[in-house]
C-alpha cells in the first residue's frame, strides 16, 4: 500500500442477549464510545470524521431499509453513510481503502446485529441462490456441516482435534470480559453434545442468538498520528470470492482464502505468516474451520491444520496465539466477526487487551468470511 | 405495484417463492411512546439544544446528535399541515396484504410541538383547510395495543 | 482529493424492459459487464476488483453477490457489495471510484441491478422498516412521498397539473431517443392529465416504472485509464450526503439533501454558474414531478419557478436545460441500478457517445445524482477533460 | 402553552416492549433460458445436462451461461448419465420452515460422471447411517414433475 491506514480507537459492547434493546442503541453505545476516545464529531470542514461505514444484511436489520436510522445515530446527519453487505471485516477494508483514495481523512466504521429478533438460519438461507440450493433447503449450517465433511474425511481430521478448538475458544473467552460464552468445556464435554448437523455437534457452532456492536475510527497516517499515541496500521489487506455452487469447489480446500491471504501478504511485506504473526483472530463459525482457515491463511501445510491445532502453538502462550478473545465459538453475532477481528487485534496491538493479552505483539492478522462454505474471504495484517 | 395476475404456465421458467420473516423487534427507548399511547397520551422526545419535540421518538436529536431523555406531552388536538387521500390499493406493510385506503392521511403539528401522520374523519378533502384544528379520536382502552393505529383517526373540532 | 485521479473507461447496460423472462438476474448483470468490457476493450481477466449493488430485499437475498459473482466469471476477484436503499447504485458507484483511488487496483468494475418483474412481492413492500416501526401501518412509499412533496411544491410555486403533464411529456421524448429506455409513449399533455390518479397530484404516468435493468461501469486511475481509452471520463468529485430517515414527511415534505450536496460539491470544485459551467444532466427523479424542485435545488431554475422554464420550452436536449436527455428515471426504474445508469448515461454525453439523444455541442462537465429514502442524494461531478 | 405541558409524564412506564412485525414476500423467480433447458430436460426426459466451457473445457452443472472463471458464454449442452460419486454429506437435524423434509434427512454433493463439478442434492433410499463418502450414486425422480430441481426427489445409491 502506498501509505499506511492507522486505525485510531476501537470498542465494543458486550456480546449477550439483550432482546429488550433498540438496535439503534447497541449502534449508539458502540459509536459513541469510539467518538468520545478520540473526541471527533462529524464536521464538514475536514476536521472531524468524514464518513460512516456499517456492515450487515438489510433484512437482518428489518423488512426493507430498516437500517435508515443509521445515519442519525452516529450522527452522520446529511453526510456519507454507506453499508457494505458482507461481514465486518469488507466494511474495515473499504473504510481503508477509502482513506487511501483521499476521499475521506477519518472515517467510522460500525457494525451491529441483533439476532435475538430475527431467525438466523433463515437470513442466511436467503443468500443461496433461487433456483437449485435454495430451493433444496441449503443454509449455511448445513453448507458448513458439508464443508467439514469433506475435509475431516479427506485430511484425517479427528473429531477431538476439532474439540480441542472449541475448548480453547471458550478457555480464552473466559479472559475477556465482552465475551458471551465462556464455560468450562472439555475435550468429553463437546463430544457429547448433540448432533446438529453432521459432523457438526451444537458445541462446535458459534453460540446464538447473541446482541451487539463494534465500531473503529480509521485516519490517515498524518492524523492518526495526531489523534492517538498508539495508533494501529493496517499494512495489507484483500478480500476474494470462490464459487457458489458447493459442487463447484472442492469443499476441504479454501482457494479463495489462499488468494486474499497471499494479496494481503505480499501487501504487508508478510512471507512467514506462523513466525512473523504474533496474534491472529481467525473468523471460525464452526471448529473446523480454524484448522481449515489455518492452512488457507499459510499457518500450515495443507491438511495438517489438525497437527496445528495437536501441537498447541495456537494456544496462549504458544507461538500464534489464535483467538484469544474466544473468537466467534464464543458468540459474536452475524456479519459482525470480521469486524470483531480487527477490534481485538487492534486492542492487543496497543496492549489494552486486559487478562488476554499476548505480551509484546507486534504484528497482527484478522480474517472475516461471509457466503456459505467460506464464499468470501477477507484479510486484514496489522501492526503496531 | 400491483401484484401480477396472470402467473407463469411453466413453473421451469418462473416459480412463486413465497417467504415470511418475523422479526421481534424491541421497541427500546420507543418504549415509553408505546406506553403511553396506550394510556390515551401523545409524548414525543425533545431535543435539549433546540427543544424540537420528534415523533416517532428518537435516541439521540439527529441535528445536535445529543441524547434525548426528556419526554414533553403532546396534547390531544393539533393544527393541520396537509392531507392527501390515495387512490389506489396499497400494500399495508403489517399484513403484507394489498388494501384500500379511503380516509385520507393528514400531517398534523401538536400543541407540543411535534408533527406527526394519521387518518382523517373527513374524507372530502377539499373541507380540509392547512391550519385547521384536529383532535385525537381513540380506540377503546382494553382495544390499544400501543402502535400509532390506537388513534383512530382525527376529527376536525 | 489526495488519491489518484480516476476516470470511467467503459460503460454499460442491458435494454431496460418491464419483463425478463429469458434471463435470471446474474444473467442479467452479465449482459450488462459484457457491454461494458466490449466498450472499454478489455476482458474480464483485466479486471481486479468487483463492485456490486442492489436494493437486497427487492431481490430476495441477503447478500445477493454471492449468487452473482460466479455468472460475472468473477471468481477468485476481490470486491464486495454495497447497498443503500435507493442510493445503492451511487454508494456503489462511489465505492468503485474509491477503489480505483485507493491505488490497490487498476480496473475495478461496478455492477449494479434489479429485476423487479421478481419482485412484485418484495420484503419490505410500503415502506416496511424504514418508519422505524412506528408509522408503519401507513401506506408509505414513493408515490406518496411524491403527493406530499409535489403538493407542497403546488402551493408555494403556483404552478398548476399542465405544468406536471409538461415536464412529464418532456421525458417521454427523451425516452423515445433513448434504445435503452424502457417506456416510450408518444404522450400528450392531455394524455398525462386524463390519468389514473393514485394520490393527488400524482397520476400513474407521474411515477417511475417497475423496470428489469443491470448496468456496469469500469473505472481506472489516470495511467492506466489513458492506456485503456482515448475516451476517458474523468470523475471530478462526488458528494454524499444522507440524512438517515431522520425526518417524515409530517415534518418536512420538502426535506431534500440535494441542495446542500450541490452547494458543498460547487464550492468544491469552485462553480458559480452551474447553468454555464456544467453542459449535460443526468438526475435522479422518482417522479416526474420532482424535477422541477430539483432543478431549483441544482441550480438551473430559481426557487419555485422551475414550471416556468418549461412554460416557455425551454428544457430539452437541444433546449436551453439540457436535463434528463436520456428521457430519467420515470421513464427506466431498476431500483438499486438507477443511480448507475444516470452515471452511465452522463459519461456517454461527456464522450458524446449518446446518439440519437445526444445533447449538442461540447459537453465538458455533466452532473448525474441518485436519490433515496426521503432525502439522500449523492451527487458526481465528470469531466471531459482534467 | 396547555394545560398539556404541565402534565408528568414520568407516571408512564417505560419497560421494554417486543413487537413482532413480519417481512412478507412472493417473489415470481426467473430461471432464464439456460436454466428453463436444464429443468425441462430433467421434467420431459429425466436426463442431467451438463454445459461445456468453449474456453476452459470444463463441464458444469447445474448449468450456467457464462463461464464462472473466465466469463465465456456457454451453449455446448453434454447429456450426462446422471450417476456419480459422494464426495460429501451431511445429516441435517435441526427444523427449520424453509426446509423440504421433517428431519432427519441428508444432503451431499455428488461429483457426477462426465462433469467437472457436483451438484449438491438430497440424498435418500438408504439408512442414514450407512451412508459413506465415494459411494456410487443415481438420482431418483419423482413421478410428477414440475419443472423443477426438486423433480429429482433425492440421489440414492447405485444398485
Amino acid at each position: 500500500m502506498a501509505q499506511r491506514v492507522g486505525i485510531v480507537a476501537v470498542a465494543q459492547t458486550k456480546f449477550e442477549e439483550k432482546p429488550g434493546l433498540h438496535i439503534g442503541e447497541l449502534l449508539y453505545q458502540a459509536s459513541r464510545d469510539v467518538m468520545g476516545q478520540t473526541g471527533l464529531e462529524f464536521k464538514d470542514d475536514g476536521t472531524g470524521i468524514d464518513c460512516t461505514i456499517a456492515s450487515g444484511y438489510d433484512l437482518m436489520s428489518g423488512p426493507g431499509g430498516a437500517y435508515m436510522f443509521l445515519g442519525y445515530i452516529v450522527g452522520a446527519w446529511q453526510r456519507e453513510d454507506e453499508r457494505v453487505i458482507e461481514d465486518g471485516s469488507m466494511a474495515v477494508y473499504y473504510g481503508a481503502a477509502q482513506i487511501l483514495s483521499g476521499h475521506a481523512d477519518v472515517a467510522l466504521v460500525v457494525g451491529y446485529s441483533k439476532e435475538t429478533q430475527i431467525d438466523k438460519n433463515l437470513i442466511e438461507c436467503l443468500s443461496m441462490d433461487q433456483i437449485y440450493q435454495r430451493r433444496i433447503g441449503l443454509d449455511f449450517v448445513s453448507a458448513a456441516a458439508l464443508q467439514a465433511m469433506r475435509y475431516t474425511t479427506k485430511y484425517g481430521i479427528t473429531p477431538e482435534q476439532l474439540a480441542k478448538v472449541v475448548v480453547k475458544a471458550r478457555k480464552n473467552a473466559q479472559n475477556n470480559p465482552y465475551a458471551y460464552c465462556c464455560d468450562n468445556l472439555t475435550v468429553k464435554d463437546v463430544l457429547r453434545s448433540t448432533m446438529l448437523c453432521d459432523p457438526i455437534r451444537v458445541q462446535e457452532a458459534k453460540p446464538t442468538p447473541v446482541d451487539g456492536a463494534c465500531a473503529l475510527i480509521l485516519a490517515t497516517e498524518d492524523k492518526a498520528k495526531k489523534l492517538t499515541k498508539k495508533p494501529v496500521w493496517i499494512t495489507g489487506m484483500s478480500s476474494c470470492y470462490d464459487h457458489h455452487e458447493l459442487g463447484y469447489r472442492d469443499l476441504a480446500n479454501c482457494n479463495a482464502l489462499v488468494t486474499a491471504a497471499s494479496k494481503a501478504y505480499k501487501m504487508g511485506g508478510i512471507t512467514n505468516p506462523l513466525k512473523e504473526f504474533d496474534v491472529a483472530e481467525i473468523s471460525e463459525h464452526y471448529s473446523y474451520q480454524e484448522p481449515l482457515w489455518s492452512e488457507g491463511l499459510g499457518l500450515c501445510g495443507k491438511g495438517e491444520g489438525g497437527k496445528l491445532i495437536d501441537s498447541g502453538k495456537t494456544e496462549m502462550g504458544g507461538e500464534l496465539p489464535v483467538n484469544p478473545s474466544g473468537g466467534v465459538l464464543s458468540g459474536i453475532p452475524h456479519c459482525l466477526a470480521g469486524m470483531h477481528s480487527v477490534v481485538e487485534c487492534a486492542l492487543q496491538l496497543r496492549g489494552e487487551a486486559g487478562k488476554r493479552q499476548v505480551k509484546g505483539a507486534k504484528k497482527a492478522l484478522a480474517h472475516g468470511v461471509d457466503g456459505p462454505a467460506g464464499q468470501l474471504h477477507c484479510v486484514i495484517t496489522l501492526e503496531n | 405495484m400491483v401484484l401480477k395476475k396472470e402467473e407463469p404456465q411453466d413453473p421451469s421458467v418462473a416459480f412463486r417463492y413465497p417467504r415470511v420473516i418475523t422479526y421481534k423487534h424491541s421497541l427500546g427507548y420507543q418504549s415509553k411512546f408505546a406506553h403511553a399511547l396506550k394510556m390515551g397520551r401523545i409524548i414525543a422526545t425533545k431535543c435539549p439544544v433546540d427543544g424540537r419535540c420528534t415523533i416517532p421518538p428518537r435516541i439521540v436529536c439527529p441535528m445536535h446528535h445529543i441524547r434525548q431523555t426528556e419526554w414533553v406531552d403532546q396534547g390531544q388536538r393539533g393544527k393541520l399541515l396537509s392531507a392527501f387521500k390515495i387512490n389506489f390499493p396499497m400494500f399495508d406493510s403489517r399484513t403484507g396484504d394489498l388494501k384500500s385506503w379511503d380516509t385520507p392521511i393528514v400531517s398534523i403539528e401538536l400543541e407540543g410541538g411535534a408533527r406527526m401522520d394519521g387518518w382523517c374523519a373527513e374524507t372530502d378533502t377539499s373541507k380540509l383547510k392547512t391550519g385547521m384544528v384536529l383532535e385525537a379520536v381513540w380506540r377503546p382502552e382494553e382495544e390499544r395495543k400501543g402502535r400509532v393505529d390506537d388513534i383512530l383517526y382525527w376529527k376536525p373540532v | 482529493m489526495t488519491g489518484e485521479r480516476i476516470a470511467i473507461v467503459g460503460v454499460g447496460q442491458t435494454v431496460h424492459k418491464s419483463k425478463r423472462p429469458d434471463v435470471n438476474t446474474a444473467e442479467m448483470c452479465a449482459e450488462a459487464v459484457e457491454a461494458a468490457l466490449a466498450d472499454a476493450q478489455l476482458t474480464i481477466k483485466d479486471i481486479d476488483c468487483v463492485i456490486l449493488g442492489s436494493f437486497e430485499p427487492a431481490d430476495g437475498y441477503s447478500g445477493p453477490d454471492k449468487f452473482i459473482i460466479p455468472e460475472l466469471g468473477c471468481v477468485g476477484k476481490a470486491g464486495f457489495e454495497m447497498q443503500n436503499v435507493g442510493t445503492t447504485g451511487a454508494v456503489a458507484c462511489a465505492t468503485a471510484f474509491n477503489m480505483a483511488a485507493s491505488g490497490l487496483f487498476e480496473n475495478v468494475l461496478c455492477v449494479a441491478w434489479q429485476k423487479m418483474d421478481e419482485a412484485a412481492g418484495a420484503f419490505g413492500r410500503g415502506g416496511g422498516g424504514a418508519n422505524e416501526y412506528w408509522l408503519g401501518q401507513f401506506p408509505m412509499s414513493a408515490i406518496t412521498n411524491f403527493a406530499r412533496r409535489t403538493y407542497d411544491y403546488m402551493t408555494r410555486s403556483g404552478c398548476t397539473e399542465e405544468h406536471l403533464a409538461m415536464v412529464r411529456v418532456k421525458q417521454d421524448q427523451c425516452a423515445q431517443r433513448n434504445k435503452y429506455a424502457q417506456l416510450k409513449l408518444r404522450l400528450t399533455i392531455e394524455k398525462v392529465m386524463n390519468d389514473f390518479l393514485l394520490a393527488w397530484p400524482i397520476r400513474r404516468l407521474h411515477m417511475c416504472p417497475t423496470t428489469a435493468g443491470s448496468a456496469a461501469i469500469i473505472v481506472c486511475p489516470e495511467k492506466r485509464a489513458k492506456k485503456v481509452t482515448k475516451k476517458p471520463v474523468w470523475v471530478e468529485d462526488w458528494f454524499t450526503c444522507h440524512q438517515g430517515g431522520a425526518l417524515t414527511m409530517a415534518e418536512d415534505p420538502q426535506a431534500s439533501t440535494l441542495g446542500y450536496a450541490c452547494k458543498k460539491i460547487y464550492k468544491r470544485r469552485g462553480i458559480t454558474n452551474p447553468k454555464k459551467e456544467i453542459q449535460a444532466w443526468e438526475v435522479y427523479e422518482p417522479a416526474s414531478t420532482a424535477e422541477l424542485r430539483w432543478m431549483e435545488e441544482v441550480g438551473v431554475a430559481e426557487d419555485y419557478k422551475a414550471w416556468k422554464l418549461f412554460e416557455q420550452g425551454k428544457v430539452g436536449i437541444e433546449k436551453e436545460i439540457p436535463f434528463n436527455p436520456s428521457g430519467g428515471v420515470t421513464a427506466t426504474n431498476p431500483i438499486g441500478c438507477t443511480p448507475v445508469v444516470r452515471v452511465v448515461e452522463a459519461s456517454l454525453q461527456v464522450r458524446g457517445d449518446a446518439e440519437e439523444h445526444q445533447v449538442p455541442g461540447t459537453i465538458n462537465r455533466a452532473l448525474a445524482t441518485g436519490y433515496g429514502g426521503q432525502g439522500e442524494n449523492v451527487v458526481f461531478l465528470l469531466k471531459k477533460t482534467l | 402553552m396547555t394545560h398539556h405541558d404541565k402534565k408528568s409524564v414520568a407516571d408512564i412506564p417505560n419497560d421494554p416492549i417486543v413487537v413482532e412485525v413480519q417481512g412478507h414476500s412472493n417473489f415470481l423467480v426467473t430461471v432464464g433460458n439456460t436454466g428453463n433447458k436444464f429443468l425441462t430436460e430433467i421434467r420431459d426426459n429425466k436426463t442431467l445436462m451438463g454445459i461445456k466451457c468453449p474456453g476452459c473445457k470444463k463441464i458444469y452443472i447445474p448449468p450456467r451461461t457464462h463461464c464462472p472463471t473466465c466469463f465465456a458464454r456457454m451453449s455446448e449442452w453434454v447429456k450426462l448419465s446422471g450417476k456419480g460419486t459422494l464426495e460429501t454429506f451431511t445429516i441435517v437435524r435441526y427444523a427449520e420452515p424453509y426446509m423440504p423434509k421433517e428431519p432427519p434427512y441428508a444432503y451431499g454433493v455428488i461429483k457426477l460422471d462426465g462433469a467437472s463439478t457436483g451438484i449438491v442434492h438430497l440424498i435418500g433410499g438408504v439408512d442414514l447411517n450407512k451412508i459413506k463418502v465415494s459411494m456410487k450414486m443415481e438420482p431418483v425422480f419423482k413421478e410428477q414433475r414440475e419443472g423443477s430441481i426438486l423433480d429429482i426427489e433425492y440421489f440414492e445409491p447405485s444398485a
